[in-house]
């Protein structure tokens, strides 16, 4: 296993130690249980924003706590949901006595960790309000079901509803916000190769040469079929599609695309791609009227890549607009 | 014929063993279905049971699974650390004041745990978790209860039944946790989170009874 | 070869046309020849800031072009140093009437083919300066060999020389800002995986599973030495110590600290790397006051990173300080 | 016995397909002490000179040589596009007015050419350069010259001793060039840009003379 690492077991707190002495104007890093707040938390009067999950994706989330964005990040172990008990002292800590909004992919363990978590915060007269991402449209949209997960779309939701609680909204209006953005959503994603979690030491599956995964998720799941490497033309239409048929996103429409590398992508692939996922969209009459282009949502190491694409009105592009300062986002 | 405080400490140890021995095997199993960290998630809970079982020296059964569950909560994280959580929470209040069990308790306990996970995780059995070993286990061990059983042999009935109900999860194409992800891909491999639980319902059976 | 690409022969080509697509308010991409400038180009009056090189480096150097940095920056093929032409035509575009300052990294056709270009602006009576950047410690330093290579020293002087002459600093003012940084900047990398250039379609070179390449160069040209893989605190010993013996940088120093991803290593190796540097450079007694973390300067998907040590004077953390707007950096 | 504009055009003209023929083998070179685009970067430059030479009609020995020249700077980038394309300026600017070329004209020309690239590239020879084979030829070149040679028999010395100079490169430590960075590590390897000095050679004499 090829890593800059010291003990497998340390890898979560010894990286928050380095983005603690990297970041020291922006954020203020615990470790025991780990999170990340914003280095002038709590900010009275303001809603908090606060997220987390596996570690593993990031930038996603420590990457995006500051202004504008994220109060707090609660990384769990690698590919693990973090306990309810980190996220009630994060909370506990981020939380300016306006409520606190919590971002939860929809993943088993997330869900129901952030479900007790809120259950203790509440307990503490904090009011909690939570919105789930559930983007990918690679897994079958079905309540009998674990559901969708939530990938790259958690960015975007991030942001805006950092934007919303930063411009003083209330709770409830940011909740609406986030859900707004949570509802005009769609993602889907391929591997071109595997991640290894460093405890493991093993890649999570196997691709030969001339494979990729597509419908890939940001675990190292394996995604919804197996196929032959294809052109960068074809890999962007095979993400594309799907995409738009689910929302689905019609003529006219006005977008925010987001190309997002799953870890190990060089940028120039990323930018060929967005450039192919910018000219099929304006064949169809969609209009990018704002766009991401980087690793933002992360599997380790992972090659591949995932399209998002947010619908936007003019107050969601307002919103994306505003300024943010964090480690992985700044305008 | 009843099992006391000791002995649901003796099981909870046992469990901590048993745990850290399958550790890979779990690992490998969710490798294969979901994202592979089962095994650490599992390990890392029971680490903290044992740690936590020290600190508190808690006086009743019920003391000792409210213990095993908040260690299992605030430590695992994943999705199986609340549902164990939940378990072992449903399961001490179950267990109320009580100072030792017998079998019928043993497998009300058990019944309470399974109602537990299914509220909380809203899987029904078929849907490839570990609520397929569990509602088997339970059945199990509330026959042999009705038979008469003492708490070993309402444990081994019911580790037993866990063991054939995790095997029929293999088949299965999952509709809960991340192996749903698969869909038809999935079918073919044995649940992690149902092998868990034989896991641990052997170890209580080996360790947990009247020894 | 695992890449998302169409033709191996258009990818610097295919990506400028993503870039363009993705940063229409920052940039315009020509693409024959090939170059990037910002898009108010030329900048009336400011000296003009012209970089370029070969691709596969990226960000480096087309997403360093914006306000406060670089004017034009001019890819090449993937590892290939661009022509005199394409500088050449690049230079016309950028400058604004007050001269361009060129910045080559210390690679023979780098050199070669920018000091042909320099001959042929010149020619057309624009002023022009050259700043050679040689900050990789793993080559000799030595006038009779080709001198050591220019790596992630560059961006730094990108950043600093571009403040320069954003504020309106005459030409040979922002050459003596450049050259300070150039000679007060030193760095060193290593790699735990090889890249893989397009056309060719294999590993530049291979590695065992337990090896890595101490003292490599950012074109897949073997390094110092191969050695068996180690921790993470071995690791970022092996590359800072050569670096603080260089200059050398001592107890007292201010210091701006840039670890360096070479691609392919994830964001949370890179922070623990990062910590790590620092809790090192403190013990010595010198003081980060500065820092960059992320992958600026690559070598396609290669595995690994360098560490960059500048050593700050006012004058240089002011400029560093100064707002910048480009699509890799901005604050 | 003496060398035409038609003769440098198809001594160009069978660069070309000697310099594709090759584009592998110089890749490999070029892997295995420098960044492995030797092989693109010559093959690129000489279907450039390829194209100019067909749009520009040059009517010299003198203007053949400097639409290579301008083709191969303007096309290659990299190290050896400056270097091979200052050789050729400079045989250009030797070639002068003349029509026709003979044994010791080509021998200055060669002269020149290397003149060219020791200014430019500052190397001596036993650094491990293009300069080794070229120097060589030079030598070569001269003798014959000197002992009558026609053109061809002038380029078959030349690109004979080319052969060995750049035989010679394998054992050296490289002191300009990416090779450099590689120290004692780049001994045992044979320089690319050695060998694209004979393999050009070969190619201008069978191609060249007076066929
Ligand atoms: N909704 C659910 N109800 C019951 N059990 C579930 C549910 N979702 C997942 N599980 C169980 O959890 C196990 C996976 O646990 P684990 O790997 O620790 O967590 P994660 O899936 O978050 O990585 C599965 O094998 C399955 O038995
Ligand atoms: N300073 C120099 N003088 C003469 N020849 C040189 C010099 N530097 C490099 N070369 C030649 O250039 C060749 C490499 O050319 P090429 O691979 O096309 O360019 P690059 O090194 O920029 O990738 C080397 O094999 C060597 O013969
Ligand atoms: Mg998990
Ligand atoms: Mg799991
Ligand atoms: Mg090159
Ligand atoms: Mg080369």
């Amino acid at each position: 296993m090829k890593k800059i690492i010291n003990d497998p077991a340390d890898v979560v707190v010894d990286a928050l130690r380095g983005m603690a002495a990297a970041h020291p104007d922006l954020l203020r890093v615990r470790t025991d249980p780990a999170f990340v707040t914003r280095s002038d938390s709590p900010v009275r009067d303001k809603v908090a924003l606060v997220s987390g999950g596996g570690s593993g994706h990031e930038p996603l989330h420590v990457g995006f706590v500051g202004t504008g964005m994220l109060d707090a990040a609660v990384p769990g172990p690698v590919f693990t949901s973090p306990t309810p008990d980190a996220v009630r002292t994060a909370v506990r800590e981020a939380d300016g006595g306006a409520g606190t909004l919590l971002v939860v992919k929809n993943y088993t363990g997330d869900v129901l960790n952030f479900e007790t978590a809120a259950e203790l915060v509440r307990a503490e007269d904090v009011g909690v309000r939570t919105v789930v991402v559930r983007d990918d449209v690679a897994v079958r949209d079905s309540t009998d079901t674990a559901g969708r997960r939530g990938v790259g779309g958690t960015v975007l939701l991030e942001k805006i509803a950092g934007a919303a609680a930063e411009r003083g909204h209330g709770l409830d209006d940011c909740h609406a916000t986030a859900q707004r953005v949570a509802d005009n959503v769609r993602s889907m994603g391929v591997a071109l190769s595997a991640p290894t979690v460093p405890h493991l030491g093993e890649p999570s599956f196997t691709l030969a040469e001339e494979e990729m995964e597509v419908g890939i998720g940001i675990h190292g799941e394996p995604g919804r079929e197996r196929v032959g490497l294809e052109s960068a033309d074809g890999i962007v239409r095979r993400l594309l599609d799907p995409v738009l048929e689910d929302l689905p996103f019609r003529d006219g429409d006005e977008v925010l695309l987001f190309t997002n590398s799953m870890g190990a992508t060089p940028l120039s692939e990323l930018y060929l791609a967005h450039g192919i996922a910018e000219r099929m969209l304006a064949e169809r009459g969609i209009r990018v009227t704002r766009r991401l282009v980087g690793p933002y949502v992360t599997s380790l190491e992972m090659r591949g890549m995932s399209l998002t694409l947010l619908k936007l009105d003019e107050e969601l592009t307002r919103l994306w607009d505003d300024p943010v300062r964090t480690p992985a986002l700044t305008w | 014929m009843v099992c006391t405080r000791q002995h649901v400490i003796a099981a909870m140890r046992g469990a901590v063993r048993a745990v850290s021995e399958c550790r890979d095997e779990l690992v490998e199993l969710d490798r294969a279905i979901g994202d592979g960290d089962h095994g650490e998630n599992m390990e890392r809970g029971f680490l903290a049971v044992d740690t936590q079982l020290r600190l508190a020296s808690p006086e009743t059964p019920a003391a000792v699974l409210k213990t095993t569950a908040t260690s299992l909560i605030s430590s695992v994280g994943g999705a199986a650390g609340p549902l164990f959580g939940t378990a072992f929470l449903r399961a001490a209040t179950a267990a109320g004041e009580r100072e030792t069990l017998d079998g019928a308790a043993v497998a009300a306990l058990l019944r309470a745990a399974l109602d537990g996970v299914t509220a909380r995780g809203r899987a029904e059995r078929g849907d490839k978790t570990m609520v397929d070993a569990l509602a088997a286990a339970v059945e199990a061990a509330e026959r042999a209860a009705d038979e008469g059983a003492g708490p070993t042999g309402v444990l081994r009935s019911a580790a037993t039944a866990a063991d054939s109900g995790a095997r029929e999860t293999i088949p299965l194409v999952a509709r809960k946790g991340r192996a749903s992800y698969l869909g038809e891909r999935g079918a073919g491999h044995l649940d992690p989170g149902a092998r868990s639980v034989a896991l641990l319902l052997h170890a209580f059976a080996e360790t947990g009874g009247e020894q």
